[in-house]
């Protein structure tokens, strides 16, 4: 049927050739992915050291290590690098780069070289970022408004707004080679309604790419011409609206969010199917879910601006638009938790990170209501409550499944299991550091804390304090997998074809997986989660 | 495939299109001037694209995805553009 | 056509598989680019709605006539890289070659025309940040002509893109290093990057020099 | 109290009827969210507990298709039938928080980077301390002289930006006495986290003394005459001028007819584009000559000017 390991197995990905210029010049997807995986995992410890500095700032209410200057550029630093360095990148071009080749039974993406390229932008994006870093940072913030932006920053915008601009061709290019490749490339019988759901997502979240990304693009350019050449688009001075630069930033910004969070639903059905050994719940639902919250997406930009000045009208429709984009995310969370019933459920790693993600999006999303409803978004929206919504949903959320995601890829990227126990630990550790974190911060909102704060009223600093503690220990639970995933490396014990018992073409290849990826090409006859699996590809040791 | 001569046909068409549109802002037909202009430069584009750029032989998805732009520059510019009216 | 396609790379099986993805990619890449225009027109519309007398005193400051000329001229070269296409899918090279280095022709027409526009207009003080001063006593006139030069500067940006790559298909053409009909697909892409380029044209061109007229 | 552990305020006041309402959604909303938590959370942990790997638990399935559709339509249906009684009693609270009534006690707010200056009608002017009586309803309309500022004070449950080139409003009655955080909402810079102060409600006996204390040569439109001359509006807008130049008596509150066939209400939006956009909306009938006052005069005395021509009776020629 495919390519099962044979008695001279072909060389894997990471054989393929030992010169790093094997490495940044190959097209091969799953080195693309490797890249991408050590890039950003870089970009996420830059980020992470500024929000470690920014918790631990925050401990006094009079500010004790940093000026108001420097706070102002940390806070910048670490949303301008999450947001276009780490979330958007994260799951799509990492897992989704490894896997939907993989999992649609084909040897790569539709376009390798664009690939490729998609890899090279986004790191020269990266050094335009770190740049403005090193030579004096930005205060404007993540979002760039103007006529702040424009006219009255002193920090290095140019060279920030010039970073994210190119890093977003690298978006574009990565969702259109999705798009193609889901297309163009499904295996014999591999139809739509075969795919893992993993694949649905990431497809939806190409579209978003491909869509919203541009318009990002021309907002930045805007920004610059009117930073770099007096052209003022925004400035008030001329009639120019500054409400026009905020509603341009969300159509791109708004549906960002669903980039960064669509990637998180791929990896969750595969981890709540794979630890169940079940079929999915709602196969259907789950898929048509994933492009209802793609394109609904782009009908809410406008509740980031219900006291911006925007029309009160307006305001109500885009209220009641974003308690709509509730009811397919929902249904989500339902499917998931019905997939365990009448399962097989086991604990690993990866099955904790999933479960964990339940409960803290769950949780975010339904924050998000309050934010969703205007009357209560006057009071609530710029203050700690929505850091705290969407630090749930994009980091209890995203990050959980990117950690889940890596554990439980991990044995196929490489070809080797990593222990177990930290693994657990650090699920467990994660889960408990975030609400620590941020569940003090909701109460921080409600009582009225304005976010990007350097200094706040005392009355603040107990649950300020509860908040970086929780932050130290997120510290921790998000630094050990590099230990021991790294320890993996050369001690972990060899992981064969399918250490979890899942299904899914990936585990039916080696791990790591030949050059390209199926010796013959694989004729689907199977729907997607066959579960119990029947013909047993078993866990076996490959014996080299 | 059209033939050369219908993408000489369809040529011509461009360019009345384009004349009426001159036409009608020379006129100067008031406020519904500018709604014409624009129904006109659309029904250019469709012509482009449709013939020039072969949408009518592409396949389906295509097809899907040159209406899937459309509809979301729509919203782009429909739930944008009612902000201002309404403040 | 399917008679005759290029080699195929490794991770397509078959020659219209390929064929299909790099016009569906394309599709896609335009799709993208029909956002990037989609916002500068939304800026641009947002202020013709809400200050109609600025915009009025600008666009009058505008050449018509060299306006209309440019988009008769693009309106052709839309057509020119039609015939290429048809010429190129029906293995006629000679044909394919005399309407490429045509709508290179138009296209550079274009670019003069719109290079002696700005000159123009920079002459006439329009060009906000530099120049003479600025004749028009409205303010938001201004925002007008700053969305102007980064609304036409972007297309003609992509127009000039689009110039090299027609110019790169004649040349490989005339050096037979591309064959036809095998090569026809990369004539069909670089024809619909043309002719999306002169759409967005067609919709530039009444909303800077007509709708506030 | 202990400086180095503050008390956690858990419970905001509740300073205005709006105050109150919002606390009651909120409420509602908690409710239904712990509860909606509490369901998933429980069956995830029975469902975990139940058919963990080892358990000898039984799996043959038996609902059949046409029950799993009604189960997946209406674990989406039911919750976001519920949803939207809360977007109705949301809408409805933001209806109101955008609506300031009529006879209102308006204070002109000015953000400044990084600074908020308030001015009593009267002319009285403070700076990051806003003082207002208790029980009347009070207007605030707000601008900025450089980047958006948002005013925030918590005990209200509101905010509303401040937007540099127009004027936006916020208003609330309050009902109690005291002295509430006033905070910057929306990033503005280096100081923004000190851009605040307090909010001091008093009664209203209090506030005419308080008024009378802080003392002023000027009320506000009384300023704004003033400088009506100084910057040369009187030459063509006043009685003895030959340009011809629309009267500005009894003109805010009415709909102006512009050059281009629009109504427009003269508002004071309307008067500040006058003032700083000429040529936006230009009154039918007249020459466009009017200077372009743009940066050239600050936010302060627009907001006099204002003033002063709103206080024109109609007919008055100033």
């Amino acid at each position: 049927m495919t390519a099962e390991a044979k008695k001279a197995p072909p060389k894997s990905y990471i054989e393929d050739g030992h010169t790093l210029r094997s490495w940044f010049f190959s097209t091969d997807h799953k080195g693309i992915a490797v890249l991408y995986l050590v890039s950003i995992t870089l970009f996420f410890f830059v980020g992470g050291a500024a929000a470690t500095l920014i918790r631990l700032e925050l401990l006094s209410p009079n500010g004790f290590i940093l000026s108001n200057d420097a706070y102002n550029r940390l806070f910048t630093i670490h949303g301008v690098i999450m947001v276009w360095f780490f979330l958007i990148p994260s799951i799509p071009n990492t897992f989704g780069n490894f896997l939907i080749p993989i999992m649609i039974g084909a040897k790569d993406l539709a376009f390798p070289k664009l690939n490729l390229a998609s890899w090279w932008i986004f790191v020269f994006a990266g050094c335009f970022v770190i740049a403005a870093l090193l030579i004096g940072g930005v205060d404007t913030g993540w979002t760039f408004y103007a006529p702040f932006s424009t006219m009255f920053s002193n920090g290095y915008v140019i060279p920030a707004v010039v970073g994210v601009f190119i890093s977003g061709f690298s978006t574009i290019l990565t969702g259109l080679n999705f798009i193609v490749t889901v297309h163009r490339l499904r295996a014999p019988g591999m139809t739509w309604f075969r795919l893992p759901l993993f694949v649905w997502s990431i497809y939806a979240t190409s579209l978003v790419m491909v869509l919203a990304t541009p318009v990002l693009a021309t907002t930045l350019l805007l920004i610059f011409a009117e930073r770099v050449f007096g052209l003022g688009f925004f400035d008030p001075q001329l009639g120019g609206d500054p409400v026009l630069y905020q509603h341009m930033f969300w159509f791109y910004s708004h549906p960002a969010v669903y980039i960064m969070v669509l990637p998180a639903f791929a990896v969750m059905s595969e981890l709540m199917t794979a630890f169940s050994k079940k079929h999915i719940f709602g196969y259907k639902v789950i898929a048509f879910s994933s492009l209802a919250i793609a394109g609904l997406g782009f009908l809410v930009w406008g509740h980031h601006m219900f006291v911006a000045g925007e029309s009160v009208y307006v305001g109500l429709v885009f209220s009641v638009l974003s308690f709509t984009i509730a009811v397919p995310s929902a249904i989500k969370v339902f499917n998931w938790t019905a997939t365990m019933r009448k399962g097989y459920v086991s604990f690993d790693a990866p099955m904790l990170f999933a479960l964990g993600f339940i409960g803290l999006f769950v949780i975010g999303g339904l924050t998000g209501l309050f934010v969703a409803a205007t009357g209560l978004d006057v009071h609530l929206t710029r203050t700690y409550f929505v850091i705290a919504h969407f630090h749930f949903i994009m980091v209890g959320g995203t990050v959980s499944c990117y950690f889940g995601a890596l554990h439980f890829w991990w044995p196929k990227m490489t070809g080797r299991m990593y222990p177990e126990m930290p693994g657990r630990i650090v699920a467990l550790l994660i889960f408990f550091g975030f609400m620590l974190t941020f569940m003090p911060q909701f109460i921080l909102g409600w009582l009225g804390m304005p976010r990007r704060y350097h200094l706040y009223p005392p009355e603040f600093q107990v649950l300020n304090v509860l908040s970086s503690a929780g932050a130290s220990i997120l510290a921790v639970a998000y630094t050990a997998p590099l230990f021991y995933l790294a320890w993996s490396l050369f001690y972990g014990k060899r992981a064969g074809l399918n250490p979890w018992g899942a299904a899914g073409l990936e585990w039916m290849i080696p791990s790591p997986p030949p050059r390209e990826n199926f010796e013959t090409v694989p004729v689907v006859t199977w729907e997607a989660y066959p579960y119990p699996l029947e013909p047993q590809p078993v866990a076996k040791e490959d014996g080299r | 495939m059209p033939s050369r001569l219908a993408f000489v046909g369809v040529w011509l068409v461009l360019l009345a299109l384009l004349g009426i549109s001159m036409a009608v802002t020379l006129l100067e037909l008031g406020p519904w001037h500018a709604a014409l202009n624009m129904i006109l430069a659309a029904a250019s584009a469709v012509l482009v694209v449709w013939f020039d750029m072969h949408l009518r032989e592409s396949s389906g998805i295509l097809k899907l995805f040159a209406t899937g732009t459309i509809i979301f520059l729509l919203i782009m510019f429909s739930f944008g553009l009612a902000d201002w009216p309404t403040r | 056509m399917s008679d005759a396609l290029p080699a195929v790379h490794e991770q397509f099986q078959a020659p219209g598989q390929q064929l299909e993805a790099d016009r569906l990619g394309l599709w896609v890449f335009l799709a993208s680019e029909a956002m990037l225009f989609g916002a500068v027109f939304f800026a641009l519309t947002v202020y013709h709605l809400i200050h109609p007398a600025a915009m009025h005193a600008a666009t009058s400051r505008l050449d018509l006539v060299t306006g209309v000329i440019g988009t008769a001229v693009l309106l052709t070269s839309s057509t020119t890289m039609a015939l290429a296409v048809k010429a190129a899918r029906e293995g006629r090279r000679t044909e394919a070659l005399i309407v490429l280095v045509g709508t290179v022709l138009l296209g550079l027409a274009f670019e003069a025309i719109k290079v002696h526009d700005w000159f123009d207009e920079y002459d006439q003080g329009l060009y906000p940040p530099m120049g003479p001063p600025f004749p028009l006593p409205q303010p938001a006139a201004r925002l007008y002509f700053h969305l102007y030069f980064v609304s036409t500067g972007l297309h003609a940006v992509h127009l000039a893109v689009g110039i090299l790559l027609v110019a790169g298909v004649a040349a490989s053409l005339l050096s037979n290093r591309m064959k036809l009909p095998e090569r026809t697909v990369t004539v069909e892409m670089v024809g619909l990057y043309w002719q999306f380029v002169d759409i967005v044209w067609i919709f530039l061109f009444p909303t800077l020099y007509l709708v506030s007229r | 109290m202990n400086p180095l552990l503050p008390q956690p305020r858990l419970a905001l006041p509740q300073l205005s009827n709006y105050a109150a309402e919002y606390d009651w959604l909120f409420f509602a909303m908690s409710v239904f969210s712990v509860v909606f938590v509490t369901a998933i959370f429980i069956a995830i942990l029975y469902f975990a507990i139940k058919y963990r790997a080892g358990s000898p638990a039984d799996r043959t399935d038996r609902i059949r298709f046409r029950s799993r559709v009604i189960l997946e339509s209406s674990w989406s249906l039911i919750p976001f039938v519920l949803l939207l009684v809360f977007f109705v009693w949301a809408g409805k609270m933001y209806v109101a928080w955008s609506m300031p009534p009529k006879g209102a006690l308006e204070i002109a707010v000015v953000g400044k980077q990084w600074m908020w200056k308030f001015q009593h009608p009267g002319g009285q002017r403070e700076i990051n301390t806003l003082h207002v009586p208790l029980g009347q309803p009070v207007k605030l309309v707000m601008t900025s002289q450089d980047v958006i500022h948002s005013l925030f004070v918590p005990a209200l449950r509101i905010k509303m930006d401040a937007i540099p080139g127009r004027y936006t409003n916020l208003w609330f009655t309050a009902k109690e006495t005291g002295k509430y955080h006033l905070h910057c909402a929306e990033y503005c810079g280096t100081d923004h986290s000190v851009m605040g102060g307090w909010l001091i409600v008093m009664t209203p006996a209090d506030y005419q003394t308080w008024l009378a204390q802080a003392g002023t040569d000027l009320s506000l439109a009384g300023a704004g005459a003033a400088l009506f001359r100084k910057y040369g509006c009187s030459g063509c807008h006043g009685a003895n001028s030959t340009v011809h130049a629309p009267s500005l008596g009894g003109l805010f509150g009415t709909t102006v007819r512009t050059e281009d066939g629009r109504e427009v209400l003269a508002d004071e939006g309307y008067i500040r584009d006058c003032i700083t956009v000429p040529g936006k909306n230009r009154v039918a009938g007249y020459p466009p000559i009017m200077p372009n006052f743009s940066g050239k005069i600050s936010e302060g005395d627009l907001i006099k000017l204002i003033a002063y021509i709103r206080s024109l009776p109609p007919g008055a020629r100033p």
